[in-house]
This record gives C-alpha cells, structure tokens and sequence, in this order.
C-alpha cells in the first residue's frame, strides 16, 4: 500500500510541468486538435490535422488570427483511443485563458465519451458528420453540433444515388444492396436506417461486417460474390477500405456500383488498388483539390515561411481538405460567438452560441476564398445537423484525383427524422435530460 | 524515522502473523491511507483526478486481479481486456435495471458474474498450461467481445452498441455520469480499492493464496499434499475475474462514462494490465500498484515533458514516447525481472540493516 | 529398536504393473508395509523405486494389480486423495515451492487440515484468523523438530540443499501422515548432514509413530534404519525381507556389482 | 457444392498467409523457447523498410532486399546483444514480455524512419484474381495468394533442409532441447541465436512483402500477429510442419464458419471462431497438433 506515498511524489513531479508552461502574455483562443497521428488510423488521421491545423495557422499568419484576436492550435495524439481521448479533454479543457473553445474530438468512442462532459464543462462539441447521429436534436443535445450532414442522412443519400441510377425510387423495388461495415459502433450507424428505408422502398438489405483491422476480408466478398447484391455501401476506416476496394477489383464488381462513406474516399484507400479502384464512388461534402484561393493563402503563409504541417504537394487531398472545411466552420463560429457578444475574449460557451447562429452560405464562402467548396450551412437551435446534403465524388484511377459526379441529395427526412427522434429521447431518459425549448 | 524492527520482539505468534510485522510499515501504511483520503482530495485539481488518479486506482484493482491468477497462481492470462467487459456490460443492465439496489451493490454483484464468467473460460486451464493457455484465453477475449458488440441485449438495442452509464447517486451524492464530482469519484473508487487490496492480501497470505503459489511453483508436488489443482486454479480464475470485473464495472461507469466494446476493451487493454503486473511485480500485492502507477504515469510524464515542456512536435513524441515504453519495460525487466515491489523490498532490507553491509 | 511397536499391516501391494508405452517399469511387484515400521526399496537407479512410491500415492497409475491401504483395497487413487487418506513424501530431486518462505511451504502441508472458506479468510478475522493461528503453532512445533528456527522467513528455492531437503520433509510432516514416504532424503548430502536426517527419520518414526517408507542409495544407511527392505531391479522384485538377509541374497549381490543381467 | 469448393480454397490460401507469420514464431520458440511477440511488428518493420529504400533511396527492387535483409539481420544482432543477452535463463514470461517492449521500439522506430502513411508495396508479385480459374471453373482465388503460398513451400522446403542437413541447422535443434548440447556442438548460444531471429527476421520479411502487397504497407500489418496465434497453438509452438497445417485447418475453418455460420449469429465470427477452434484442438492435445509430448515426472 505503500505506492500511494510514492505516487504522490511522481504526481508532485508531473504537476510541477504544466505549470511552467501555461503561461501566456495576449488573450489567445485555445483550439484544440485531437490528431492520430499513430496507430492504425494514422494514414487518415494524419491529413486531416495537417488541413485542421494548416487553416487555423493560416488565420493566424494572415489576419492575425480572428478580428484580431490569435488562435492558439493545442495538439494532442489521441491514436483514435478512447483513453487518451480522456487525458487529451482532461489537458485542454483549461488550458490557456479562453479554456478550449470548441473541440473536434475525431473519433465517435472520443465523441460518444465527450457529449455528456461537454454540457457540464460548456465545452461545445463539433462532431463534423460523425459521432452521435441523433445529436442533430439540438433540443436534446445543445452542446453537440454534427453538421454539414449525418451518417444517416448520407445513408439516404446513397440510396437515392442508386434509385437515380436505376432509373427511379420505384425501380428500387427487388434490388439487392449490401452493406461492408467496420464492424464498431462507427460501422453501425447506417444499419438502421437503412433497414428502414429497405421496408420502405422494398429492396433488399444485406449487412457484412468486418471486424477491426479488416486486412483479411475473403469471407466476406465472397459472400458478396456468392449473393450478388447490385450496390454495395462500405461503412469502412483504415486498412479495411483499401482491402475492400481491392477484393472487390479482383472478384470484378463493378466499381460505380460500390459507394463508400466519406471516411472511405480517400486517395489513400484508392491508390492501393490501382486501375481496379477506377470508377469507385464515394460520399463527400466539399470539393477535392487545392485550387482554391484559401489553399494559396496557405501554401502563402504557411508553407513559404516553413510552418505547414504536412508536405506542401499533399494539400488538397481529400482528408486534407475535410480538415481544412471544419477548421473553417469552426472560425466561422467563433466569428459569430463574437459578433453576437460583442467581445473577442470569448470562451466555449460563448462559442456554442457561434455554431447555433452559423450561417455560412456562398457568399461567405467565395468572401473566405472557398467558393463553392462545400454546401451553405445554416444552423437552428432544434436543427445541429444543417443542410444534411451530400454529393458524390468517384475516382479516377488514371488522373489519380476525386471529382465530384453528382449534385448535392437532400436527405430523406421522413426516414432519418423519426430515428433521430427515437434514440435522442432513448439517451434523454437514460441521461434524464429535460428538452429545452426552442423559439 | 529510522526503519528498525529491532526492539519490537513478538510476544506470539498472533504478532508475527500480523498485516505489516513491522512497526514502520504501519505508521506508512497510516500515512498513505491519511494522504489518499484527507490530503490528495484537496490538493490535486481536476486533471490529476480524472485523467491520472482515478484510471491509476482502476487499473491497479485490474492488476490486483491479474496478479492473483498469474502472479499467485501462475496461470497465464490474455482475457483480461474482455473479462473487464464482462465487468462493464454487466453493471451498464443493472443500473438500467435495478438501479435502485444502489451503486455499490451493483458493481460487486458484476464482479460476482465475471466471476462466473471467469471460472468457466479458465476450465481449459485444468488440461492446458503456459502460452498455449495465454494464447486459449485470448477466444475469451474475442468471443466475449464479440458478444457484447453482436447481442443487442447487452446495449439495450441502441443504434450503435455504445454504452453510456446514467447518473447514480450514492448517498445523495453524484458518483456516475458527467455531473459527478471528480473528488466523489475519487474517494468511491480509492475506497474500493483500499478494501479489496486488504483483502487480496489476506487471501493471499492464507490457507487458498498459499495452494495458488504451491500450484504455481510445482503443480505435482502441490497435488501431492492434497492441494486440489481443480479447485486451486478455478478459484483463483474466480477470485481474479471477480477483481477485473469490478475494475471493468468502475473503469466504465465512473471513469470513461461511456464505452464501445471493440474499442475500450480490446487486446491491448489485456496487455496492459499484464504489463502491469509483470513491472510491479508478480505475486505482490504493492507489486500491483507500483505496476499500475508506471504504466499509467510514465506515457503522460513523457508526453508532458516533450510536448509542453520541450516543445516536441505531437507526433514525433508520440513515436518517441512509444519508443521509451518499449525501452524502459526491457530495461526494466534486465534490471529486475522481480519488477519494483522487488526493488522496493531490496531497499528496504537495506534501510534495516544500514549501516551494517550484513 | 524392538521397544518400537510395530504392529498390522498397513499397506500391501498386490502384484503391481505399470507400464509407459513400450517401457516396463514395475513387473508384478508385491509387498507390505505393517504399521509403524520403517521400510525401505533399494535397487539400482532406473529400477522403478520412484515409481513403486508413485504408484503408492497415487501420482501413476498401474496397469495391473491393487493396493490394500488401511483395509480399503482399490486399483488406483488420485493423489489428492492418498493426501487425505494420511499418505505423505519427499521427492528425489527436491519439489519445494520454491517461491514461498520455509514456514509457508510448512504451512501448506497443514493445508488438509485447514478448512475456513474465502469469505472468511479474506476478512482474516474469527474462524480464518484463529484456524491460521493454531496452525501455525502446529508449523512451529515441526519447525523446532528440525531446528530450521532460522530460516522460517527465508524463501526456500535459496537455502543449501541439505537444508532444502530438511524443509520438505518438515512439509511432509506438517500433514501428520501415518505413512510417510521419503525418496532418497540423504541423495547429495554430506556425512553429517546424513547423520541428522537419518536421526530425524528414527525420531519421527518413534516420537510420532509414523510408519515410513525410504528410498536409498547409501547402503549403510538402510541397514541401519529398516526394518525390512525391499529390493527392485530392472522393475523386477529382486528380494524382500530383513536387512542382513538382503545382504546375503546374491541376486542383490549381483545386481549391485553389476553383473549383467541376462547372464544373473 | 462449387460455391463450398471457392469457399475452402480461399479458406486454404488465407491460411498459408497466416502460417507465413506463424513461421517466424516457431522458428523463435523452437531455438530459445521465446514467445517472440514482437513478430508481426517485425514483419510491418521489415516491409517498411523494403518499401523505405525503395522509394526514398530508388533501390531496384533486388538491392532494397538485401538491403532489408542486411538491416533485420543487424537487428537481430541488436536484439541478441542489448536484450537476450542481459535477460538469459529468465522466466518465459519475462522474456515474452521483453519481445512485446521489443514491438513498441520496432513500431515507433518504423513510424520516425519511414512515416505512418500508407506505402505502396509492388516488387511485381501478380495482384487480383486468377482469370484462368475465374473464367473456367468460376473459382474466385486471389494469384497473390497462390504466389504465396508458393512461397511458403519453398520456403519450409529450405528450412527442412537447413535444419536436417547444415551444421548450424542441428545445432539450432540441439538449442530446442537443451543448452548444453548446443555448446558440444560448438557454436556459441549467442550466434545461435543471432542467427534464429535474422532467420526469423528475413520469415518476417517475405510475411511483410505478402502482405504488404495485399493491403499497403501500413501499421494494422503489425496485427496479423493475432490471426497467426491460433494457428500457432493448433500447430504446436516448436513445428515448422504445424504451422503449416494448423494455418491450413485454421484458414478453412474460419472462412466456412463466416461465410455458412456467419449470417446466422450476425457475422464477423471469423476472429474468435480461429481461436476456439484451435481451443477446441487443444483440449485433446494440450501441447499442439505436432507440439513435443509433455511427460511429467516427479
């Protein structure tokens, strides 16, 4: 029993570092970034903090970080791990003189273990399409903002992809589709509301998961080989995308028929497949490629004065951007939380009132040198989920580069609004949360 | 205070048979207690609670487990990570179901499944020894973890099989959920672990603990006196999941608050608390603390040293810090492989002879 | 000697085979123990006497014949069982718990006669406290037998080896078996390290009455301490009886000077 | 019935993938009774590594091979040096524990060198399916996957040889049973073992192209090491011949209870079901299919 006595020698010694280093002269706003930049969601990991990170730099380079006001990016490696996750919220939560103001925790077991604290510590979270689909209530869930568009909504969206394709939502009746899902509450997501949109339009439904890492996948493809289902989904992360997209090369199922999530388009999961991966759809809601003024600025400001995270040639890949997109939202709300209470010494809960009153549309957009990167957001006090649009991006194996191939869905509402309604009273009951009411 | 037992002669045996002989020992033992609970409460701010103390409490009743099933009984044990599912799910259905039997009630009686569970995934024990055990325990590890991701049941049929633990109080007090007082925290689970830490050292210095080392060092000889090797081994599987699963219930309910079992629970969790108990010290009770403070101390030590301190690039630290645990658990086992209780028993037979060499 | 009672039969052996695979160790091996005297198997190594005591208690099981212990004759035992039935040994090459401390592998031979469940033992409080206590004096008492008072709390797998072999038999003892089988106690001990087992062996065959089976090498030794002795060669029952007429037998004779066996 | 066929040759192929990974453990245990967890993270180290010169410094693809090959073998120097050495005649456990510090090093070593981002790994192993098979039996096999396990004949083909016919061979197995016969055989413990863990170490490296080709070169090909246990333990920790074997038995098995089985409970059984088969094979043969006889003596 005695370790206790020597705990609190080591503790003493631990304590002692923050406190050297906490030190700052100017109000700075804390942005923290919860990055894997190891294990074995690195390769995704990775571009996304560059684009998160590189955005935030780039305000800070350009403008001096908002109104004037200078951001402070707080790293920390998560290795998408639940545990970490903790210590990471536990270290930045305080830190600095704004405390965090608005965390990206980029992992639904880090987003699911954040969403009760973030009430208590006024923290708000912007799970970005990720993370708790029924947090879109923001009746139930006020610190929880998981705009542009739900795993579910884009679930629907496939689906209407495919009735597109097929020649009409009636002509959904009798196809088969299969669903390739990491086989983790992640993978899950779509599974229900796909079953429903199943009864609803009469095809049939079939789920294969794939348990974590997925490097060996025989069984299921050959299943799929075996069932011939006419579109496969994939709800797929890390090694596992790019298996599947090879496997499914190698058994000749035709790739504009197989659609990933948008955590399963990356060039990373295509580029190990080769030309096999050509034709390959995925889910996505801002554009691919780095011609875009805001990458200049950043290849400007960042990377000419040596700053940038990542290498210079790998800005614009699609992570990349998807990183480059929330760090926008996030600034943008921070605006907002500031024009709203007049002061830029703002704090989260100040910020939480920024991402309520978000209204980011093309105008603002082309103003930040993002013209038609992404869809208009406008966010409600009942509605956190926004727009709910997604398009779809395909690959070409030969140019090696996404494209956008679709326009940009609405979700069906009459499938997923239900669904979410359900489970976010089931968490309210369970968490004995009382609706607050929005006018 | 010097550490001299000289001058404390023991009238009989019921002395000598006591918890810590020595006068010394106690009054630390005295102390550590005082500190734990009058002094560390008031003293450390939220992020030594929640993110350092409470998961260092909670891994190292985990360990005390462990240490019982491989350190005193010599069976080796890769299930740890699913036996502490086990622990989750189990108090995750009790508190949506009988919640008003009260927490602490609730978390014993998880224990008491794992045990269960336990005793029937170490029966291959009885035939199969060593590695090829540690290697058959890991199918409790996947299946169970399997289970509670398949089995709606389990996550009451939520849309995606994450966990989250309601509020519950304890004497009016919150002790679960996102409300809960991190120093409420605290003292509930420091007080289960103080609790159970005497007892696994009573058992373990008993009649049972005594078979489970007889088995551990040599099963034949054990069976010889008429240790029973069925009885021996389930026992310890038993006792020991039924400390893993109490370390599960906390680690979910209290600690994390909500958990996804492919992730929380996965393999590592298994090594990690193997880890533990091979750094601290197989078979010791203090070995199991020591085990636990390390390896959840030492990776935020380096990552605060690097990265606050000398300014590291996030990534690079982590690789290096990787690095530094796989270097410090190879030196720590060439410099002894007994881990530190046993370093600390060195110390302290020293402190007693000082200044005489012998 | 002859003060020493030495009463009924005990334990008899009726025509025992036992057999790994291809390889015959015993051969139709029939013998006794009466109560209270000391008996020992002689024989040159690989003659299966290790093997006879692990048939006896339990740990092999022969592919023919009985075992008649205390009136209850059965093929077989499990070892756990023998233990409780009062069988207790030593081991050729030492099988101390060799983690544990002198008192402890003491008191894990007391293990039969403790019986307090968990509960109460992890409280370490009423029947547990006071059942560990009274056993503990019962260790002590066997601790000052063999005057090993000085290494109660050092852990075994460090002492000398005579002093190991000392442990274990005050580890046999502490199950107060009433027989007692010992495998080659004096192997690798120097003469007077033999002296103060071999008194040992008479002491606790007197002062507690024990009926004890030995194994040994050192034919002096046996001469000395047994009553009868028993003679195997090759798995074969060689001679049985009184020491000096074992010392006649020319079989046994032969067996030791090593004349070939098919020629003998 | 045709569909079974596809299902179990599959099945077979994935199973010799995992004996390539099981093969590097055994070599390990026979020659010094080390659980060398550390196997997988050498199979991901030593693919980075090809990958490594070959795009960082342009090696032609043979050159980078035996550049590899001379790297696994300092590293096994390292290893024998700065580790076996200071923990001989330990407890298994500890030495197991050692190979699993072992692994973290290697893999935060991997990750400065060569980055954590998905390689590309093309030394020219044929990709994708077998047309001939696909089109005139309508079997689906992968020709990477027939490659390997081309591979892997040849390769416990040499390691028969050089266990049975070289000097260094039967001292390695003099090593399995004790270590003094190994020192009558007059090599020094510590070049057996150097040379153990490069052998182990170049297994490593063909396991590391195999996969590595088949998924990107990547840290998730560090934990394969976990689909190579059960195989393991069915083989017998100490068998070239089981390893091959229990992959097989393995390979099948899992991949006819996911895909007949898996539907039924909900899929994705593929990873417990590998361990409880061989569980289930262990309780009749605790020490492995072709795992030494255990006899206790007293």
């Amino acid at each position: 029993m005695k370790t206790r006595s020597l705990t609190k020698t080591i503790v003493a010694a631990l304590m002692a570092i923050p406190l050297f280093c906490g030190a700052v002269s100017a109000y700075e706003l804390t942005i923290p970034s919860f990055d894997y930049r190891t294990g074995p969601y690195a390769p995704n990991g990775i571009p996304f903090a560059n684009g998160y990170g590189d955005y935030l730099l780039m305000l800070n380079q350009r403008d001096g970080g908002i109104n004037g006001t200078k951001l402070k990016l707080t790293p920390c490696e998560t290795a998408y791990n639940t545990k970490r996750g903790v210590e990471c919220y536990e270290n930045v939560k305080n830190e600095g003189d704004s405390g965090a103001i608005a965390i990206q925790p980029l992992s639904t077991g880090i987003t699911y273990q954040l969403i009760p604290k973030s009430s208590v510590d006024r923290i708000p979270i912007f799970s970005m399409g990720y993370g708790r689909t029924s947090a879109a209530n923001g009746k139930i869930f006020p610190w929880v903002f998981n705009f542009p568009a739900t795993y579910w909504s884009q679930a629907t969206v496939f689906v209407q992809y495919i009735a597109e394709k097929e020649g009409g939502m009636d002509k959904l009746k009798g196809k088969k589709i299969a669903l390739v899902y990491h086989n983790s509450a992640y993978g899950k997501e779509p599974i229900r509301t796909l079953e429903s949109a199943a009864k609803k339009f009469g095809f049939e439904f079939m789920a294969l998961p794939v348990d974590h890492p997925g490097q060996e996948q025989k069984a299921t493809w050959l299943q799929i080989r075996k069932e011939r289902p006419d579109w496969v989904m994939m709800w797929g992360w890390g090694v596992m995308n790019q298996v599947a997209i090879k496997e499914a090369a190698s058994i000749r199922y035709p790739m504009d028929h197989f659609i990933g999530v948008w955590w399963s388009g990356s060039e990373n999961d295509v580029l190990p497949a080769g030309d096999g991966a050509d034709g390959y759809l995925s889910g996505a809601f801002h554009q691919p490629g780095d011609n875009f003024p805001a990458h200049d600025d950043i290849k400007k400001h960042v990377y000419d004065k040596g700053m940038g995270l990542g290498d210079r040639d790998r800005i614009g890949e699609v992570l990349y951007n998807r990183g480059l997109v929330a760090a926008m939202w996030t600034s943008e709300a921070i605006r907002k939380a500031m024009e709203i209470h007049g002061t830029n010494k703002v704090k989260g809960v100040h910020v939480r009132d920024g991402f309520e009153a978000l209204d980011v549309d093309e105008a603002r957009l082309t103003e930040l040198g993002l013209p038609g990167f992404t869809i208009p957001v406008k966010i409600t006090c009942e509605n956190h989920e926004g727009p709910g649009k997604v398009a779809l991006q395909q690959w070409d194996a030969k140019a090696k580069k996404w494209s956008l191939v679709s326009s940009f869905y609405d979700p069906l509402r009459d499938i997923t609004g239900p669904l979410i309604a359900e489970d976010s009273a089931q968490y309210a009951k369970e968490n004995s949360v009382v609706p607050r009411i929005c006018n | 205070m010097i550490y001299r037992e000289t001058g404390q002669f023991k009238a009989n045996y019921q002395d000598d048979q006591a918890l810590f002989p020595i006068a010394q020992d106690r009054y630390v033992v005295l102390a550590v207690l005082l500190v734990t609970f009058a002094i560390v409460p008031l003293l450390l701010n939220q992020y030594w609670l929640n993110a350092i103390l409470l998961p260092f409490l909670i891994y190292a009743l985990a360990a005390l487990g462990l240490n019982i099933l491989t350190g005193y009984c010599g069976q080796l044990s890769l299930g740890t990570g699913a036996f502490m599912a086990v622990g989750a799910f189990s108090v995750f259905k009790l508190m949506t179901v009988i919640p008003e039997l009260g927490f602490i009630p609730l978390v014993i009686l998880s224990g008491l499944i794992t045990a269960a569970v336990g005793t029937l995934f170490g029966l291959p024990s009885l035939r199969i020894k060593g590695f090829y055990l540690a290697v058959a325990t890991l199918a409790a590890q996947f299946f169970l973890i399997w289970l509670f991701n398949k089995v709606g049941w389990f996550f009451n049929y939520n849309a995606t099989g994450m966990i989250t633990s309601p509020p519950m109080t304890l004497f009016g007090v919150i002790i679960t959920g996102p409300s809960a007082d991190p120093v409420a925290k605290y003292y509930l689970v420091a007080g289960f672990v103080a609790v159970f830490a005497l007892f696994a050292k009573n058992i373990a210095r008993g009649r049972i603990g005594r078979n489970w080392m007889a088995i551990r060092d040599m099963d034949i000889a054990a069976e010889l006196i008429g240790v029973r090797p069925l009885i021996a081994k389930l026992s310890a599987f038993a006792v020991s999941s039924f400390y893993i699963g109490m370390a599960g219930a906390l680690y979910f309910a209290v600690w994390l608050g909500s958990a996804e079992p492919t992730e929380a629970f996965d393999i590592n969790q298994s090594f990690l608390v193997l880890f533990m108990i091979i750094i601290g010290g197989l078979g010791s009770v203090l070995g199991s603390f020591l085990g636990a403070a390390f390896m959840v101390m030492m990776p935020i030590l380096l990552k605060n040293i690097m990265v606050d301190g000398l300014g590291t690039d996030a990534a690079l630290a982590a690789h290096i810090e990787i690095i530094t645990v796989g270097v410090l658990i190879i030196g720590f086992l060439i410099v002894e492989p007994h881990g530190l209780a046993r370093l600390w028993r060195i110390a302290k037979e020293k402190m007693r002879l000082w200044p005489f060499p012998h | 000697m002859n003060e020493r009672n030495v009463g009924g039969e005990m334990l008899k052996v009726e025509n025992i085979s036992l057999s790994f695979g291809i390889m015959k160790v015993l051969d139709d091996i029939s013998f006794d123990i009466k109560q209270g005297e000391i008996r020992s198997i002689i024989g040159p190594n690989g003659a299966g006497k290790s093997s006879m005591l692990n048939v006896i208690n339990g740990f092999y099981h022969p592919q023919q014949g009985s075992i008649t212990f205390k009136g209850e004759t059965r093929k077989q035992m499990a070892p756990h069982v023998a233990a409780s039935h009062g069988i207790a040994r030593t081991f050729q090459n030492i099988a101390l718990f060799k983690g544990m401390s002198t008192l402890d592998n003491i008191m894990t031979g007391r293990n039969l006669k403790m019986k307090t469940n968990l509960f109460w033992q992890a409280l370490h409080i009423g029947p547990a406290r006071a059942e560990e206590l009274e056993n503990r004096e019962a260790a002590e008492r066997i601790i000052d037998f063999l005057d090993i008072q000085a290494i109660r709390k050092k852990p075994v797998g460090k002492l000398p080896y005579g002093l190991q072999k000392r442990v274990e038999l005050g580890r046999a003892l502490a199950a107060e078996p009433e027989l007692l089988l010992l495998d080659e106690p004096m192997a690798g001990m120097n003469s007077e390290e033999k002296e103060d087992m071999c008194r040992f062996v008479l002491d606790v065959n007197s002062e507690f009455g024990t009926t004890i089976a030995l194994i040994e090498h050192d034919m002096g030794v046996v001469m000395d301490l047994s009553d009868r002795v028993l003679v195997l060669d090759y798995g074969k029952q060689l001679a049985d009886g009184l020491p000096d007429e074992v010392r006649n037998n020319q079989d046994v004779i032969d067996a030791y000077l090593g004349i070939p066996h098919e020629q003998a | 019935m045709l569909f079974f066929i596809e299902v179990a040759l599959s099945g077979l192929m994935a199973g010799v993938m995992y004996s390539l990974v099981a093969l590097g453990f055994v070599l390990i245990f026979k020659a010094s009774g080390i659980f060398n967890f550390a196997q997988g993270v050498m199979a991901l180290f030593a693919a980075l590594t090809l990958v490594g010169l070959m795009e960082k410094f342009g090696m032609p693809i043979w050159l980078a091979i035996i550049g590899t090959i001379a790297v696994m073998v300092a590293l096994a120097w390292a290893i024998e040096r700065f580790m076996l050495r200071p923990l001989v005649n330990q407890e298994p456990i500890i030495l197991f524990m050692a190979t699993i510090g072992l692994a973290y090093v290697l893999e935060g070593m991997g990750d400065i060198l060569w980055g954590s981002d998905v390689k590309l790994l093309d030394i020219g192993i044929p990709q994708g399916a077998s047309d001939w098979m696909l089109d005139s039996f309508n079997i689906y096999i992968e020709k990477l996957e027939i490659f390997a396990a081309g591979t892997a004949a040849v390769m416990v083909t040499f390691l028969a040889i050089f266990f049975q016919k070289t000097r260094i061979g039967r001292a390695l197995r003099a090593v399995a049973d004790d270590h003094q016969a190994a020192l009558s055989v007059g090599i020094s413990l510590h070049t057996i073992w150097v040379i153990v863990w490069s052998v182990a170490g170049i297994v490593a490296l063909v396991a590391g192209i195999m996969w590595g080709s088949k998924s990107g070169v990547q840290f998730s090909l560090s934990l394969i090491a976990l689909k190579a246990l059960p195989v393991l333990i069915l083989g017998g920790f100490t068998s070239v011949p089981g390893a091959i074997i229990g992959g097989m038995i393995i390979g099948v098995g899992e991949k006819v209870a996911e895909v007949y089985l898996g539907p039924i409970v909900g899929g994705a059984i593929e990873n417990w079901f590998a361990y409880m088969l061989a569980l289930a094979f262990l309780l009749f043969r605790p020490q492995g299919l072709f795992g030494e006889r255990i006899i206790e003596r007293v």
